[in-house]
């Protein structure tokens, strides 16, 4: 199969989704001509025109709700946030607005929106432009938040986001951007609400969001060599989250681990470990652990940022310990 | 008054609507003061020509955006006393299913696209509501109300910035009834509230919003010239509210005195000005106007009636509509 | 020992506050002549007069900023939000801004203010007045988040957050202004990250926050009557969190119900369950199970508002499951 | 040029000033082109003039806000260069200690409140700065700066409407070089930046910005004036930035043209022409202006060479200053 880099299987999904539905459109700072920052919308406005990719002001309350109303009244956008950490400025139209207006009109009104946005440190963008906000989203209740851990899943999940009729949000990893990977030239969608299971395992369970999934197959491959067995799952979306497919496998395992960019302390990692200490626990031969980012700000210098992330080390570290049983002596 | 032409008709279904507005709150007051509703409500009694004027100016397939102050600018576009006063109860039969309440009060079907209890908060979608009729060449206008409290919101000047650069059918109309609250508009608002349109390059117009002609009028020379892309524009409407800032808000003398209140309310009413010109005009007698008046407020009496015995949405709905649902067939490669 | 409402005792910390350190004030909507629609700061702009109870235009991202700002340069603003719901619309300055300062300036700048705001629902202000938003801020490294549950904890904990020299949130229940609760008149201030043992118990620990304090008590009085003893715990501050009482007591009584009334998901009862789960796993005889506010953006009508939140007897419901194993079949 | 009274000694030193901030940039632009900087950074190469001549009206008291292109502001009011070629590095020396690179730089003991990364975020905090001015009685300034781009920030209203209510010592400078990011201002703007500020009442001046004494000039005054209470005051630089919107912008063809460039670098540097204007007055011989430009570029060099050598941050500082420390002795009751 062909393999594409995450940028261009993103800028595929949105493409055709706007040869599929007129109502579709883009907006936000800079993604005609310039194709956003990253350049992951090359050339739509030259295929769609600049009515329907719209370069904005640096507004980003102001274009967000803009994108609200489009939405209420039968358009659907899809609003290009150039930094995840710019969610802050937009939280009230996302969150008072975008997310509450079916429940609060009675189910009259929809907000068929995609908010993409991305996540990811290590890039030496310091405090403001690193942050992995998902956790903020997932909290309110009315939007979906699908976080792409691969170029295939970038592009399945953007196209059934901007078929959903409600307000989702995609955080793409920055670093990811020209990470290949084989995509096919048939059509496909994916579902949100079922979780992938990228290896299979006995031993322990590594769940991984968006990067971190790579953190957790590298981290599989390192316990392989010593004979441990970790299965990968990739939840895909975190709303709605396939805890099924989370449960089964902790139960299987009886160990497991959650990995995720976001801040650890009431972070993502925290609701998917209590979900599973909540419904496996009589399962479990030790805590679910979680591996979130430090709490920290993101610090600029290369020397301190590299070690607020999780790595495939610290990932197989723990797993030893767990499946060593170490952990009681922690308990 | 106003130099625009009109029928007795539609003199009389301005007259009408203005009055069902403040039956409507009358009775929501009641409602409130009596203990039979539930939380609170901003009333907006003594605005209504500017609700009127305006919305009268506006097919069913214009869309406006309101405010916490909702209430008239839902019946001035067209709404039903029985749902609202449903949804006032928290009632099922609602128009938001009892879910909204006063300040998400709005009948959808009219193109209402809601009250909003964040101040400002409906300012970009209003905005995109507009953008949307541009992309998709309808030639619907979308009004945006907001109070001269929510001029102070930043949301404001973005989205004006943008209507402007791309020509917008979007009218913004501010409600100056000149307080934010328990503050006056003058501690909180520097400068010239329309300057602060103009210079964003669009065109503003302040006037009287207790004479419903001349809103009426000037409304709909804007609606006809932003349905040909001369838009945005921007209109201060002068008013008062006749309450409090809610209805909870009963001593409020450390605010506002009693003169200044009797001013507006003997001398400046939309409702009693219009009638007179009724008169005046011959297009109808005082006893018409007061059968109008008798008729409306016998509809809102039963439609209150009816609203507080109707049914609350069941348990079941708590966690309805927390999602739209989407067709499967839509998810489908072949869609 | 006299009884002051929270209300009163908000106001006299602020007012002792302002009387001992004159770089104090209080900047927000309609704070002063009308002090608040709470009625909260009622008093204080005539002992402080209108250059230290500055009312603002509704502006409050603008207002938020402005206390960031005097807060860098040597003052000590308390910043009043009149609503929870309306920190959607400051977290730029919040979040980016006075969570950040002091780490991205290497430690040489420091943002000392105190916003005080409230969250909590059933008072039938529909969704967008009815929010309990802190898990949102605690998620955020550089934030402290204080959660008073009475009056006495209000005002020694308003003391404690003006003196500490950090952005400090404090969301007071909205329920409670009228609530009356025994209050010295000697000074008093309470320590951030040391939890309150109000009630000790040795079959189940239940840990609540704000107005869910009540909540827990009442349902331990329930369980009481059947013979079960409840150990009840407020944390008071969730950042930082005094996670070794938590931990002692769950090691204690080996069970743990948490309840909060944000809402459930990625809320922050995740995060305590996950830390006890964590680090007394072993000692654990059921999940800790957590019960937040419902996923849902808080609906109007009475009718549905009210099983929104969790209750003394759905806890004590719990509680009792919890004690007789019967979670056991959950899992 | 500027009418107000300068001596040689203030003339030499906006001269040396503005050099210290091309010499920075070029270092800082080679860094980057050589792999040895860590991230982006933005130059702010061609606008020289407009932090140097508003800089030097400011005393060590007064503050500033700067942006994301902020070396300039931070060179101007009096940074070192070793301390900030550390911080670009990431190293401990830095004067965030390497926490807070390019985009946070500060040399906060000269009242810089900080780059910020955040388009208009620092609007709020320079406003702040000027309240507790006013509030404590000090007569300091306070300046905040701000790109075209960054009108569209709803924040830069809100924050004008109060400073201008409250009569605030703050000086909005907003640096008008034409871009934002890869968009013409004209496309981005509508209206008149201007009005925008004189609608909420603030007077505003729109001057050349490569013009280092009309901006010394015209900021001595304001300054001045802000410093009784007459403020807020708002100025318009036009300006220019000679690189593309970050270092790693090269090919900037499909946005803005090589001619255009030219005009800007080869008959408007504020450098060359403040220059040339020093030696038609006698002030100083080429040979002299030569000598001030290399003793500057040498010391730039052996900055950059320090901080090559210098230490990163240990791996203990990652959770160090989350939190600023409170002394326990004043959480006492009787504190
Ligand atoms: C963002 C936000 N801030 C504050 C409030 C509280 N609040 C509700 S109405 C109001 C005053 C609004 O004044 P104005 O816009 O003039 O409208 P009016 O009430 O006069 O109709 C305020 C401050 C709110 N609902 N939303
Ligand atoms: C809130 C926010 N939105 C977008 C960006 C991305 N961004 C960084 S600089 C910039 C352009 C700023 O333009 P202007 O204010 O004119 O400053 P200039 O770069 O021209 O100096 C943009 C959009 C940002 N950093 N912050
Ligand atoms: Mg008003
Ligand atoms: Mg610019």
């Amino acid at each position: 199969m062909r393999e594409i880099t995450l940028s261009k299987a993103v800028n595929e999904a949105l493409a055709e989704e706007m040869r599929r539905d007129e109502t579709v459109f883009i907006i936000g700072e800079d993604v005609a001509e310039a194709g956003t920052p990253f350049k992951v919308l090359s050339g739509l406005v030259e295929e769609f025109g600049t009515a329907r990719v719209i370069d904005t002001p640096i507004a980003e309350p102001g274009f967000m709700g803009l994108a609200v109303g489009a939405a209420m009244t039968g358009a659907r956008p899809v609003v290009d946030l150039m930094f995840g950490d710019f969610i802050f400025l937009i939280m009230d139209q996302l969150c008072n607005q975008a997310a509450k207006t079916h429940y609060m009109s009675g189910g009259k009104l929809n907000v068929p929106l995609v908010l993409r946005t991305n996540l990811g440190a290590t890039r030496r963008s310091a405090a403001q432009h690193s942050q992995s906000l998902h956790a903020l989203v997932a909290h309110i209740p009315g939007l979906k938040v699908a976080l792409p851990s691969s170029a295939y899943e970038a592009k399945g999940l953007m196209k059934t986001a901007i078929r959903d009729n409600n307000p989702v949000v995609i955080f793409e990893d920055k670093l990811m951007y020209n990470d290949k990977a084989p995509v096919p030239e048939e059509e496909y969608l994916i579902p949100f609400g079922e979780a992938n299971i990228l290896r299979e395992g006995k031993d322990i369970t590594l769940i991984g969001t968006s990067s971190m999934v790579q953190v957790c197959e590298r981290a599989a491959e390192l316990l392989e060599a010593e004979g441990i067995s970790a299965e990968v799952i990739d939840p895909r979306t975190i709303v709605p989250l396939d805890e099924e497919t989370l449960l089964a496998s902790a139960r299987k395992t009886a160990r497991v681990i959650v990995v995720d960019e976001g801040h650890q302390s009431f972070g993502v990692t925290s609701e998917i470990a209590s979900r599973i200490n909540e419904k496996a626990f009589y399962h479990l031969d030790a805590p679910v652990m979680r591996m979130g980012a430090m709490d920290v700000p993101v610090p600029f210098s290369p020397a301190l940022e590299d070690l607020t992330v999780p790595t495939p080390e610290g990932v197989a570290d723990m797993a030893r310990k767990l499946v060593a049983g170490e952990m009681i002596h922690a308990a | 008054m106003a130099d625009t032409k009109h029928n007795s008709e539609d003199y009389l279904r301005m007259y009408s609507q203005m009055v069902r507005i403040r039956a409507f709150e009358d009775n929501a007051n009641q409602l409130y003061l009596s203990a039979k509703m539930p939380g609170l409500t901003h009333m907006y009694s003594g605005e209504e020509a500017v609700a009127v004027g305006i919305c009268e100016a506006l097919t069913d397939n214009d869309r406006i955006t309101s405010t916490h102050r909702g209430h008239g600018h839902c019946v001035a576009k067209g709404a039903d006393f029985k749902a609202m006063f449903c949804e006032l109860l928290g009632k099922e039969e609602g128009y938001c299913r009892g879910k909204g309440g006063s300040m998400h009060i709005a009948d959808q079907s009219h193109g209402n696209l809601g009250a909003n209890a964040i101040v400002g908060g409906s300012m970009g979608i209003a905005t995109g509501s507009a953008l949307r009729a541009k992309m998709q060449g309808s030639d619907d206008v979308t009004v945006c109300f907001f109070g001269d409290g929510a001029t102070a919101q930043g949301l404001l000047y973005e989205v004006m910035n943008m209507a402007a650069l791309w020509s917008l059918p979007v009218i913004y109309a501010c409600e100056n009834n000149g307080y934010s609250e328990y503050t006056k508009t003058e501690e909180i608002a520097a400068g010239s509230i329309t300057a602060r349109a103009e210079a964003f390059g669009i065109e503003a117009h302040s006037i009287d919003g207790q004479d419903v002609l001349a809103v009426n009028d000037l409304t709909q020379k804007l609606v006809a010239r932003a349905r040909k892309g001369e838009g945005p524009f921007f209109i201060e409407l002068k008013t008062y509210r006749y309450h409090g800032h809610h209805v909870g808000d009963i001593n409020r003398a450390y605010y506002r005195d009693k003169e200044e209140e009797a001013i507006w309310k003997e001398g400046r009413d939309p409702i009693i000005n219009f009638g007179k010109w009724l008169e005046g005009e011959g297009v109808a007698s005082p006893e018409e106007l007061k059968a109008i008046e008798d008729e409306i407020r016998a509809e809102a009496k039963a439609a209150v009636e009816y609203a507080l015995e109707a049914a609350y949405p069941d348990a079941s709905e708590v966690d309805m509509h927390v999602y739209a649902a989407t067709d499967p067939a839509t998810l489908r490669p072949d869609a």
